[in-house]
C-alpha cells in the first residue's frame, strides 16, 4: 500500500469494513440482512413450506377434495382421526360436504395463495406501469392518473370488492379481477412516489448527461431503484388480498362452494362452530392465520431491510 | 500551472452563453386557477434562478463559478451540461448554436459536455456495478465495441486512480473519495472536452479533497480538458481556476482572471465575500460580516440585487439594474459605482 | 471555582461503541482542557470522533456506545460518572451544545418560542413571562431582527443561518460556562459563517464562556480558536496553542492536513496529499492509527505512541515527530 | 384555503359521478331487484306492474337521468324494499355505525399510540417485541374470524358480554348513543374491539416507525442537550412529530373503518349502515346502494378535509393549498 | 312478562299492505287480524269473520265478528274491511303488492257485519286469498302512508299485540293487547331483535340475550337438543325443495356431452329424469346435510295439506337402477351437467346442491355446481336467457305454498308457462303437458272441496309421474327457546308471538 501511495495514486482500498471482495452484491447484502432476524427466517421457512404445499397440493393431498365423485356426503362432519368406510383416515376430520379437511386445506391454500399472488402480481404489473407512466410523463397525464388513484384509494377496498363481485359473479377469475381493481392503485402510488424521488437523484441527471435514451433511463436506472418499496407493497398486499378474499367468502360472495378457499372453508365451518364441530372452522382458520402471519412477518423484515432510512 | 486567462474572444471560445435565463414556474392546477379567478391570493410562483447570464469559456480553460447557496450555480451548470433547457438565451458550443443542432449532432455535443456531481452517494446508481456505470454510455453510443469494452473500462478507471479489479463492485462498497473517482471515470468514458464540476469536492474531507483536486489537475494536463468549476469554496476555486465568475442571485456580478480578482476585487459583493473567507494565515481575526442574507429568488430585489446588503448602495442601485461591463482588460463588473468613479 | 482550575478538563476519555461487528473505539484516550473565555478548536476528518467527544461530555452517548473510561471534570466536578439527574441539570444549563445542521436541530413542529422557553423553564424557577423575556433577549443578542415577532414563528420560516442563530441563542439562554459547538457553520455559506463566527467570538469574550469549537476546517479554527487539538481515528494526535500548531506542526498527519488545504501561495500546484483514507475505527489494529498513511512509519509505529509532551504546552502522539531546529 | 376547498369539491364531485354511474349501470346489468321483492306467487303481470311502479321498466340511461335530476334536488330516491327515502334509511343507521367507528378509533389510538411509542423507544426489549408480534397478529387476523371467536369465548363460553345487538341507547344531542349506559357499553365493547384490532395494529406500527425515526433526529438529541426531562422529550418533542403520520393515516383509514364495519356489523348484528349496505347489495336495492355511496363519499371528503386541516395544524410546514390528494 | 326474540329476518315495513313478504306477514299477524286467520298448519280459522260460505260459484258471504275493538279503542265493522281491500292495490311504491289476492274480486257491504265477495270466475281459493289480507280501520286505510305505519301512528290493528316501537335493524317492540277478542297472549311485552347471522342468533340464545329464536341453523340443532336449558320446536313447513330441469330446449346450455361437445338435451327423456331422481339419496341429504331436520319429499306438499296425494312416496335411492335407466335412455356413460342454486335463500341450499352433484357424478352424470346469491340467481333462473327464457338447465329451488294447499305449486310450477293467464309463472323448466294443464285449470275453478281435492291429487300424481319437477325434501323449521318456553311450529314459517307459551 505504501508503495502505491508513493506514486501519488491512492490505493482504491475498499471502504470501511468491507473486507469481502466481489461477493458483496446488493442481493447478497440483502439476503444477509434478511436472515439476521431469526423470526423472519423462521417465517420464510414456514412460508416456503406453505407455498410448497400449495403448489404440490394435487400430489401430496390424500384425496382430491374438488372431485365430487370421491367426496361423499355420508362422510361429512367426521371428527379428526376418523376412518372413512373405505378405510382412509381423515386426520383433520371432514367438512360439511364430506371433504377430507386436510386435503381441503391443502387445496384451499392453493386457491387462497394463488388468488393472493395472482392478484398481487397482476395489480403490481398494472399499477406500477401506470405509476411509472405518471411519474415519467408528469404534467396532465400525471395529474389525471393520480386523481384516479386518489379516487380509488379514497374508497375502501372491501366496498369496492363487494360491489364488483356483486356485479361480476363468482369464480376465482372474478375475485382476482375484483382484488386487482382494489389494489392496483397502491402500486401505482408507490411506484410513482419512488420514481419521482429517484428521478430527481443525481445519477439520473448523470444518465441524461450521458445522452442515454429516456426509455433506458426509466427502465434501467429508475425502475430497479423503485423496486424495494414495491416488494414490500407486494407482500403486504398479497397478505391483504388473501384476508380480503376470506372475508368476501365469509360474506357469501367470492368463490364457488365446490372449490373452497381457506376463507370459504372457515365460513362454511362456522356454521358448525356452536355445535362444537370445531375442526371444520378452526383448522382452516389456523392455516389462514399462519399463511398471513408469515407473509406479514416476511414483509416486515423486507421493509426493515429495504428501507433506506433504517439501513446502516 | 499558469495558463494565461483567455479573453472572451468568440472564435477561441469553446462554450459561450448569451443572455441565459432560467425561470422555474410553479403553475396552478385547475383548482388553483379557479381560486385565483375567484379572487384568492394564490398566484403562480416563479423562481428567477438565472437572469441574463453571459459567459465565455475558452478551450483548455478552467473557469470558476462562485456564489452563495441558491444563487443559481447548479442551474447554470445543468444548463451547460444539457440537463436543463434554458428559458431564454442561447448557448454556443464551438461556435454552433446548440438549440438548433440536428439530433445526431446535438447528441455528439451532449457527450462532449459532461458533469460531475456534488453528492458522491446520490450520483451513482446504487444498483449498477462500477463497470456498467462507467461503461454503459460508451457501449450504448458505440464509442467502444463489446470486445474492447473491458479493456476500455479498465483504462478509464486506471486513469482516475481506481484499481480495475474493483469494477465488479457496487458503489456502496466504496468510500466517498473513491465514488467521486467513479463519477469522474463515468464522465471521462465518453471522451468529453468540457466538464462541469458542480461542487465536486464539497462533500469530501480535506485530505480526500486534495486527492481529487490533484486528479482534476492531472487530467486536465493529460487530456486537455476544459472545466467549469462550480464551488462556494473560494479557496478551492482560487486554487484551480484561471478565471472566476462571481454570481449573485442569478446574475453574474463580476468576472476576472483569478489573480486579479483575488488581489483586487471590484464589486462590493466580491469584496465582502473575499474578506470573509477564513484562511489558515489569519489568526484571532475580527470577523466583520456583511449584513443580511441572500434574498429569496422568488422576489428578487429591484435594481441591483445586492443593494439591500451593500454598504455603498445609492438610489440608483435600487432602481436600475447594473450591467456587466469591462472595467479593465479581461475584467468585468456589474456595479454602478464603477460609473461614478 | 478556583480561578486557576479549567472550566473543563477531560482526561483519558474513552468512548466505545459495542456493535455487532465489533468494538468501535470512537474516542480513545482523549485528554484536553478548556479555560474560561477560551476557545478550544477540535479538528479532524470525518469520523475521527469529534462529535462523540462532545456527546461524551454531555453524557448523551446512545447505545450501543458507552463512556468506558476517563475523567471529565467540569468546574472541578467529575461528571463522567454523574447520574442522569445531575447531567440533566447541567445540560443546556451549565454546558450547552450547538449542532452541525441548523436545518435539523430545531423541532419543526414547535414554535421557536416553545423551544426556547422550555430550556429556561427546565432549569430555572421563573414564570413563563420571564422565560419569554429571556428568550426574546437571547434572540436579540444573536442579532435576529425584530425578535418579538420571530418568537412566534416556526423554524421552517427561518433560513439556515437564522436557525443556527436561534440554536446559539438557545445555548446562551441559561448563561452556560461551556458551549460545545459541533461544526455549527459547516452547512452554511461563507457570508453566514462569518456572521456566526462573529457572534460566537463576541459572546465568548464578553461573557467569559469557555467554548469547544468542533470543525474539520482548519481555516476556521485559525481565525477563531486559542488552542487546538487535532484528532485522528479517535485519538488526539497533536495539541497546542493555535499559532504553534498551525505554524509548526510536528505530527505527520497535522502536517499533511495543513499541506492539503489549498492556499493562495501554491495556486495551481498539486496539493500535498495524504495517501489512502481514514481508517475504519471498527477493530482498529493496535499501534499508531496513522502508520498506514505515514511516510515516516517504521517498525516502532506498530506500538501505540503515547501523548508526549515534547515541549511547553504542546503534545503530540508520534514516535517520529517533525521537530524543527530551534523548536 | 379556497384553492383547497375548490380542489376538494371538484374531486368529490368526480368521485360521486363516477361511482354513481358505475353502480347504477352495474346493478342494471346484474339483475332485477323485482325478483327479490316480488312474491313468488305473483304472475308476469304483477312483475311488470311492480317494475313500472318502481320505474324499472324505463331504459337505464333514462333512469340515471331522473336520478341525477332528483339528486340535484336532494332526493336520492326511495328504497325499493323499504319504500322509504334511501337517505333517511341511511341516516337512521348512521349514528350506530359512527358510534362503533369512533369507539374503534378511540380504542386504536388510545392503545396503539402508547404501545407504538413504547416499542419505538425500546425496540429491543422483550415487551416491545411482544407488542410487534401482537401487531402482526392484529394485522393478519381476518376481522370476521376474530369476531366469531370473541363471541364464542366472551359471550358463549364465559358469558361476560352480550353477544350481539346494540343494547340500550340514550339520546345525546338528539342522537341515540349507547356508550352512556352500562348495557350499551357492554354491547359496544366487543364490536368496537373487533373493529379496532386492525387499526390498532396499524397505529402501533405507525407510531413505532415514527418514533424510531424521530428519536434519531438531531432535534431530539438537541432537546436532550437542552436538559429537558425525558418525559418532556417524549411527550412533546417525539409525540407531536409522530402525530403527523398517525393522524394522516388514521384519518384516511377512518373511511376504511366505516367500510369494514360491514363485516363487524354482520357478525355482531350491530344495527348500522354496514348491515344495511350488505343487505341492499344482496337485494339489489339500488337507491340505497347509490345513496350509501354518495354519503360515504361525502363522509370521506369531510374526513379528508378535517385530516388535512389537522395536518396543517400539526405540521406548520404544510400549506393547505399544496395538498393535492 | 317480557319475551325477547331474535329473528333471522326482519320485516321491510309495518304497513301490512306494503310488501307481500314472509317476515312482514309474520309481524302483521301479531298486530292485525285478517278475516280468516290461518292456524299453525295453515288451516283456515275464523278471524274477523266468524263464518264464510259460497252462495254460488262466484259469490261468497262473510259474517263478521262483533264487538271487536282496535287498539285505539274504535270499533271494527264492514267498512273497515272494504276500506282495507280498497287500499291494497293502491299502496305507493309497493314492491310486491297484495293485489294478487284482491284481483278479480268485488266486495260489497250487506250490513255492518256482513259482506259479499264476487269473483269474476269460480274461485275456490277466495277464503285462502282473503286470509292473506290484514284489516285496518277505514280511517287508517284512507289516509295512512307506509311511513305512518312504520312510525306507529297508523299501526293500529285488532291483533293480539299493540305496536310500540320499531327501529329498523335494531328492534321491534310490541305489547299485549289486553282487549283482544281471542285468547290473550301471555306476554305483556315482546321485544324483537333482528339477528341475521344464524350462528350469532344461536349464540345470542346461548348467551341468554334472547329467550326465543327462529330459523335455527340445522347444524346447531344437535347441540341445542342436547342442551338441557333449551327447548326446540320443530315442524315441517309448506316449503318443498325441488329440482327443475329443462324440458324445453333441445340444446340446453348447461347440458354437455362428456367431451364437452353439445348433446341433445337428455333431460327431456323421462328415463333420464327418473334416473336422476333415483340417483339422489334423499335420506342422506336429510341426515347428513339437513342434520335430520327435513322430510324426504315425494310430491309438492307434505302430508296433511289439502290436495296431497296419499299414493306418492319419496323415490327410493337406487343408483344401480339409475344407471340402468341411463343406459336404456341411450346415455350409458352419462353426460355433463351444471346445477345452479342460490346460496342464501333456503336452508343449506348450497350444500344440498353440492351433495346432489356428488350423487349424480357417481352415476356418471358429471355435475358441477354453481351457486349464486339470490339477488342474481332468481332473475337468471327465471328469465336470464334470450327473450326472457330461463337461463339454466338444472336448478335447485324451493316453493312454499302460501295458500296451504296443492294448487299453489301445481299452477305455478307445472302448468304450461302462460303469461297472459298468469299460470306456470315459475315454471323454470318450461314443462308443458296439456292434459295436466286441463286438470289444474279445472281444479282452480271447482268450488266444491271434495271434488277439487280429487282433482288436485290427480294433478299431483300426473306431474310427479312425469317428473315435471323432482322433489327433494320438505323443509322443517326449527325454533329454539329457553327451557320452559313452548312454541308450536307453523308450516308457514311465521313466528306468531301469541303462540309462544311459557310453561310456567
Ligand atoms: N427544479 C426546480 N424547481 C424550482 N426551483 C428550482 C429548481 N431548481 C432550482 N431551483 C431554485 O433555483 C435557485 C437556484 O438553484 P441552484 O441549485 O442553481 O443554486 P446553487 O447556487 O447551486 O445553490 P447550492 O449552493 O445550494 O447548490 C434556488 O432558489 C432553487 O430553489
Ligand atoms: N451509533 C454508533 N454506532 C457505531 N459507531 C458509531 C456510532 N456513532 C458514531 N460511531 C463511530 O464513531 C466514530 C466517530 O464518529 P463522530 O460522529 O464522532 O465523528 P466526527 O468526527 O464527528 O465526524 P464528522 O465530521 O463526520 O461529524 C465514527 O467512526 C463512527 O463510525
Ligand atoms: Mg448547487
Ligand atoms: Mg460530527
Amino acid at each position: 500500500m505504501t508503495a502505491l501511495a508513493e506514486q501519488g495514486v491512492p490505493p482504491g482500498a475498499p471502504s470501511d469494513a468491507v473486507g469481502t471482495d466481489q461477493a458483496d452484491t446488493p442481493l447478497r447484502r440483502f439476503l444477509a440482512d434478511f436472515f439476521e432476524s431469526r423470526v423472519a427466517t423462521g417465517a420464510l421457512v414456514v412460508l416456503l413450506g406453505i407455498v410448497f404445499i400449495a403448489v404440490f397440493a394435487p400430489w401430496i393431498s390424500p384425496t382430491d377434495p374438488y372431485d365430487l365423485a370421491t367426496v361423499d356426503i355420508m362422510d361429512n362432519r367426521l371428527p379428526p382421526g376418523s376412518e372413512s368406510y373405505t378405510g382412509m383416515i381423515y386426520w383433520l376430520g371432514t367438512d360439511g360436504a364430506g371433504r377430507d379437511l386436510l386435503s381441503a386445506i391443502f387445496y384451499g391454500l392453493r386457491t387462497s395463495l394463488s388468488v393472493g399472488v395472482m392478484s398481487g402480481l397482476i395489480a403490481m404489473v398494472l399499477g406500477s406501469s401506470i405509476g411509472l407512466t405518471a411519474a415519467y410523463f408528469g404534467g396532465r397525464t400525471d395529474t389525471l392518473i393520480m386523481r384516479v388513484v386518489d379516487v380509488q384509494l379514497s374508497f375502501p377496498a372491501i366496498l369496492v370488492a363487494l360491489i364488483l363481485l356483486a356485479l361480476l359473479g363468482k369464480g376465482v377469475d372474478k375475485i382476482i379481477i375484483a382484488l386487482v381493481a382494489v389494489q392496483w392503485a397502491y402500486y401505482a402510488r408507490t411506484v410513482r412516489a419512488s420514481a419521482l424521488v429517484e428521478r430527481r437523484k443525481e445519477y439520473v441527471e448523470a444518465a441524461t448527461c450521458l445522452a442515454l435514451s429516456h426509455r433506458r433511463i426509466l427502465f434501467r436506472h429508475v425502475l430497479p431503484n423503485c423496486l424495494p418499496p414495491l416488494i414490500v407493497v407486494v407482500t403486504v398486499q398479497t397478505a391483504h388480498a388473501i384476508s380480503l378474499e376470506a372475508t368476501l367468502s365469509f360474506l357469501g360472495i367470492g368463490l364457488p362452494v365446490t372449490e373452497p378457499s381457506l376463507g370459504l372453508l372457515i365460513a362454511n365451518g362456522f356454521d358448525y362452530m356452536l355445535s362444537l364441530k370445531y375442526w371444520i372452522s378452526i383448522f382452516p382458520g389456523i392455516a389462514l392465520l399462519i399463511t398471513i402471519v408469515t407473509i406479514n412477518l416476511v414483509g416486515d423484515q423486507l421493509r426493515d431491510v429495504l428501507n433506506p432510512r433504517l439501513q446502516r | 500551472m499558469s495558463l494565461p486567462a483567455t479573453q472572451g474572444a468568440p472564435n477561441g471560445a469553446l462554450m459561450e452563453l448569451h443572455g441565459l435565463s432560467k425561470r422555474f414556474v410553479k403553475t396552478l392546477d385547475l383548482a388553483g386557477k379557479l381560486a385565483s379567478k375567484l379572487g384568492s391570493s394564490i398566484r403562480e410562483e416563479t423562481v428567477y434562478a438565472l437572469d441574463g447570464v453571459n459567459m465565455t469559456v475558452a478551450k483548455g480553460e478552467v473557469v470558476g463559478l462562485v456564489g452563495e447557496s441558491g444563487c443559481g450555480k447548479s442551474t447554470l451548470g445543468r444548463i451547460v451540461a444539457g440537463i436543463l433547457e434554458p428559458t431564454e438565451g442561447q448557448m454556443y458550443y464551438e461556435g454552433r448554436h446548440v438549440a438548433t443542432l440536428e439530433p445526431a449532432e446535438a447528441k455528439a455535443v451532449a457527450l462532449k459536455v459532461q458533469m460531475i456531481f456534488q453528492d458522491p452517494f446520490a450520483s451513482l446508481n446504487p444498483r449498477m456495478r462500477v463497470r456498467d456505470i462507467v461503461g454503459e454510455a460508451p457501449l450504448v453510443h458505440g464509442l467502444v465495441s463489446s470486445d474492447e469494452f473491458e479493456g476500455y473500462v479498465d483504462d478509464v478507471l486506471g486513469r482516475c486512480g481506481l484499481d480495475a479489479s474493483y469494477k465488479r463492485r457496487y458503489p456502496h462498497q466504496f468510500s466517498g473519495g473513491q465514488r467521486q473517482r467513479i463519477g469522474i471515470a463515468r464522465a471521462l468514458a465518453v471522451r468529453p472536452d468540457f466538464i462541469v464540476c458542480d461542487e465536486a469536492v464539497a462533500a469530501l474531507d480535506v485530505s480526500i479533497q486534495a486527492q481529487i483536486l490533484n486528479l482534476f489537475i492531472k487530467l486536465r494536463e493529460e487530456l486537455g480538458l476544459t472545466y467549469l468549476f462550480i464551488s462556494h469554496d473560494l479557496g478551492v476555486v482560487e486554487h484551480i481556476s484561471d478565471r472566476v465568475y462571481i454570481m449573485y442571485l442569478g446574475r453574474i456580478v463580476e468576472t476576472a482572471p483569478t489573480e486579479d480578482l483575488f488581489a483586487a476585487p471590484n464589486h462590493p459583493y466580491t469584496k465582502a465575500l473575499l474578506r470573509e473567507v477564513p484562511r489558515l494565515e489569519t489568526r484571532h481575526s475580527k470577523f466583520l460580516p456583511i449584513e443580511g442574507e441572500i434574498p429569496s429568488p422568488l422576489e428578487p430585489p429591484r435594481g441591483c440585487h445586492f443593494h439591500p446588503r451593500c454598504p455603498h448602495a445609492t438610489a440608483r442601485c435600487r432602481e436600475e439594474v447594473p450591467v456587466l461591463r469591462e472595467i479593465a482588460p479581461g475584467r468585468e463588473s456589474a456595479c454602478h459605482l464603477n460609473d461614478e468613479a | 471555582m478556583g480561578s486557576n482550575a479549567p472550566t473543563l478538563r477531560v482526561e483519558d476519555l474513552k468512548t466505545h461503541f459495542f456493535t455487532k461487528a465489533g468494538v468501535v473505539k470512537a474516542v480513545d484516550n482523549v485528554s484536553f482542557s478548556v479555560d474560561r473565555a477560551q476557545i478550544l478548536g477540535l479538528v479532524g476528518e470525518s469520523g475521527s470522533g469529534k462529535t462523540v467527544t462532545g456527546f461524551s461530555i454531555l453524557g448523551l452517548v446512545d447505545a450501543p456506545g458507552r463512556v468506558v473510561g476517563g475523567r471529565i471534570e467540569f468546574n472541578g466536578e467529575d461528571i463522567a460518572n454523574a447520574d442522569e439527574g445531575r447531567m440533566q441539570t447541567l445540560r443546556g444549563n451549565r454546558i450547552a451544545m450547538i449542532f452541525q445542521d441548523p436545518m435539523m436541530t430545531l423541532n419543526p413542529v414547535l414554535r421557536v418560542e416553545t423551544q426556547m422557553m422550555e430550556t429556561v423553564l427546565a432549569h430555572q424557577k421563573v414564570d413563563r413571562k420571564t422565560a419569554r423575556q429571556r428568550a426574546r433577549d437571547a434572540l436579540g443578542q444573536v442579532g435576529i431582527p425584530s425578535p418579538d415577532e420571530r418568537l412566534a414563528a416556526y423554524p421552517h420560516q427561518f433560513s439556515g443561518g437564522m436557525r443556527q442563530r436561534v440554536a446559539i441563542a438557545i445555548a446562551l439562554l441559561n448563561d452556560p460556562d461551556l458551549i460545545i459547538a459541533d461544526e455549527p457553520t459547516t452547512a452554511l455559506d461563507v457570508t453566514i459563517q462569518a456572521q456566526i463566527l462573529f457572534e460566537a467570538q463576541k459572546l465568548c469574550r464578553e461573557r467569559g464562556t469557555a467554548m469547544i469549537w468542533i470543525t474539520h476546517d482548519l481555516a476556521v479554527i485559525a481565525g477563531l480558536a486559542d488552542k487546538v487539538c487535532v484528532m485522528y481515528a479517535g485519538r488526539i494526535v497533536e495539541a497546542g496553542a493555535i499559532d504553534e500548531v498551525l505554524d509548526h506542526p510536528v505530527h505527520p498527519y497535522t502536517r499533511g492536513l495543513i499541506g492539503s488545504v489549498p492556499s493562495r501561495n501554491r495556486r495551481g500546484v498539486p496539493l500535498y496529499q495524504i495517501p489512502g483514507m481514514t481508517p475504519a475505527l471498527l477493530n482498529l489494529p493496535p499501534g499508531c492509527a496513522f502508520r498506514e498513511r505515514c511516510p515516516q512509519a517504521d517498525g516502532a509505529c506498530m506500538a501505540e505512541p503515547g501523548l508526549s509532551v515534547p515541549f511547553d504546552g504542546r503534545a503530540v502522539r508520534c514516535f517520529h515527530p517533525h521537530l524543527e531546529a530551534g523548536a | 384555503m379556497s384553492v383547497f376547498v375548490i380542489r376538494r369539491l371538484m374531486q368529490s364531485i368526480a368521485v360521486v359521478a363516477v361511482m354513481s354511474f358505475i353502480v347504477f349501470f352495474g346493478i342494471h346489468i346484474v339483475g332485477d331487484p323485482v325478483d327479490m321483492l316480488i312474491n313468488p306467487e305473483a304472475d308476469q303481470a304483477d312483475i311488470e306492474a311492480a317494475m313500472h311502479a318502481l320505474g324499472l321498466d324505463r331504459p337505464a340511461h333514462e333512469q340515471y337521468w331522473y336520478f341525477l335530476v332528483n339528486a340535484f334536488k336532494g332526493d336520492l330516491g326511495r328504497s325499493f324494499i323499504f319504500g322509504e327515502p334511501a337517505l333517511q334509511l341511511i341516516v337512521q343507521r348512521m349514528p350506530a355505525t359512527l358510534e362503533l367507528a369512533f369507539a374503534a378509533l378511540f380504542l386504536s389510538v388510545l392503545i396503539g399510540i402508547p404501545l407504538g411509542v413504547y416499542s419505538g423507544l425500546h425496540p429491543d426489549t422483550l415487551a416491545s417485541k411482544t407488542i410487534m408480534s401482537g401487531s402482526i397478529l392484529g394485522f393478519s387476523l381476518p376481522t370476521f374470524w376474530v369476531g366469531l371467536m370473541m363471541i364464542m369465548v366472551f359471550a358463549v363460553i364465559l358469558g361476560w358480554l352480550p353477544s350481539t345487538g346494540r343494547g340500550e341507547t340514550v339520546p345525546l344531542f338528539g342522537i341515540p348513543v349507547s356508550f352512556l349506559t352500562l348495557d350499551g357499553l357492554s354491547h359496544l365493547l366487543m364490536p368496537a374491539v373487533n373493529l379496532a384490532l386492525f387499526k390498532m395494529s396499524l397505529v402501533t406500527r405507525l407510531a413505532r416507525a415514527g418514533t424510531r425515526e424521530v428519536v434519531h433526529q438531531d432535534y431530539i438529541k438537541f432537546a436532550r442537550a437542552k436538559g429537558l426531562s425525558p418525559r418532556r422529550v417524549v411527550l412533546v418533542h417525539v409525540l407531536k412529530n409522530i402525530m403527523i403520520p398517525v393522524v394522516t393515516v388514521i384519518g384516511l383509514e377512518f373511511g376504511g373503518l366505516i367500510a369494514f364495519s360491514v363485516v363487524t356489523e354482520s357478525v355482531f348484528a350491530w344495527p348500522g349502515m354496514g348491515k344495511l349496505i350488505i343487505e341492499s347489495i344482496q337485494n339489489l336495492d339500488r337507491p340505497v346502494i347509490v345513496a350509501y355511496l354518495m354519503i360515504t363519499v361525502l363522509m370521506f371528503v369531510t374526513i379528508n378535509l378535517v385530516v388535512d386541516v389537522l395536518y396543517s395544524v400539526l405540521d406548520p410546514r404544510v400549506r393547505l393549498q399544496d395538498i393535492r390528494a | 312478562k317480557e319475551l325477547k326474540v331474535g329473528l333471522g329476518n326482519e320485516p321491510s315495513a309495518i304497513d301490512p299492505h306494503y310488501h307481500n313478504l314472509g317476515p312482514n306477514s309474520a309481524v302483521a299477524s301479531s298486530i292485525f287480524d285478517a278475516l280468516i286467520n290461518q292456524d299453525e298448519k295453515q288451516r283456515l280459522m275464523p278471524g274477523l269473520a266468524t263464518s264464510w260460505k259460497p252462495l254460488d260459484d262466484t259469490t261468497w258471504e262473510f259474517k263478521l265478528r262483533k264487538g271487536v275493538k282496535y287498539h285505539d279503542g274504535s270499533d271494527f265493522n264492514a267498512d273497515d274491511v272494504l276500506a282495507s281491500f280498497e287500499r291494497v292495490p293502491n299502496v305507493p311504491n309497493s314492491p310486491s303488492s297484495f293485489a294478487t289476492f284482491t284481483k278479480g274480486k268485488t266486495f260489497t257491504k250487506v250490513d255492518d257485519y256482513t259482506i259479499h265477495v264476487k269473483t269474476a270466475a269460480p274461485h275456490p281459493l277466495t277464503p285462502n286469498d282473503l286470509s292473506q289480507i290484514w284489516i285496518v280501520s277505514d280511517k287508517v286505510a284512507a289516509t295512512a302512508s307506509t311511513a305512518d305505519f312504520n312510525s306507529g301512528k297508523a299501526a293500529i290493528g285488532t291483533g293480539p299485540f299493540k305496536f310500540v316501537e320499531w327501529v329498523p335493524n335494531d328492534r321491534l317492540i310490541l305489547e299485549r293487547n289486553n282487549a283482544y277478542w281471542g285468547d290473550k297472549p301471555e306476554w305483556t311485552k315482546v321485544s324483537i331483535q333482528p339477528i341475521k347471522s344464524g350462528p350469532a342468533r344461536v349464540a345470542a340464545l346461548l348467551a341468554g340475550d334472547v329467550d326465543f329464536i327462529d330459523a335455527v341453523p340445522t347444524t346447531d340443532i344437535p347441540r341445542l337438543k342436547g342442551d338441557g336449558d333449551l327447548s326446540l320446536s320443530q315442524g315441517p313447513s309448506n316449503r318443498v325443495i325441488y329440482l327443475h330441469l329443462d324440458h324445453d330446449r333441445d340444446d340446453s346450455p348447461f347440458v354437455k356431452a362428456k367431451d364437452g361437445g353439445s348433446i341433445k338435451n337428455p333431460l327431456k327423456d323421462l328415463r333420464v329424469r327418473k334416473a336422476i331422481s333415483k340417483a339422489i339419496n334423499r335420506d342422506a341429504i336429510v341426515e347428513r346435510v339437513m342434520e335430520g331436520v327435513a322430510v324426504p319429499a315425494g310430491q309438492l306438499l307434505p302430508e296433511g295439506f289439502f290436495g296431497v296425494s296419499p299414493n306418492l312416496n319419496p323415490e327410493p335411492y337406487d343408483p344401480k337402477g339409475a344407471q340402468a335407466l341411463l343406459a336404456e335412455a341411450g346415455v350409458p356413460d352419462g353426460f355433463k351437467l351444471t346445477i345452479h342454486g342460490p346460496n342464501d335463500r333456503y336452508i343449506n341450499d348450497a350444500k344440498i346442491a353440492e351433495a346432489i352433484a356428488q350423487m349424480l357424478t357417481r352415476i356418471g352424470i358429471e355435475t358441477s355446481v354453481e351457486t349464486l346469491p339470490k339477488a342474481v340467481y332468481f332473475k337468471r333462473a327465471s328469465r336470464g336467457g334470450p327473450d326472457g327464457s330461463p337461463e339454466f338447465s338444472f336448478v335447485l329451488v324451493g316453493w312454499g305454498a302460501g295458500t296451504g294447499e296443492a294448487s299453489s305449486p301445481l299452477k305455478a310450477l307445472t302448468h304450461t308457462y302462460d303469461k297472459s293467464k298468469g299460470l306456470g309463472t315459475t315454471n323454470r323448466g318450461r314443462y308443458s303437458n296439456a292434459a295436466l294443464d286441463t286438470i289444474i285449470e279445472q281444479a282452480l275453478a271447482t268450488v266444491d272441496d271434495d271434488k277439487r281435492k280429487g282433482l288436485l291429487q290427480k294433478a299431483t300424481e300426473m306431474a310427479i309421474g312425469d317428473l315435471a319437477v323432482i322433489p327433494l325434501h320438505y323443509q322443517v323449521n326449527t325454533w329454539a327457546a329457553r327451557k320452559g318456553i313452548k312454541y308450536t311450529a307453523r308450516t308457514d314459517e311465521r313466528t306468531a308471538y301469541a303462540g309462544v307459551h311459557s310453561g310456567m
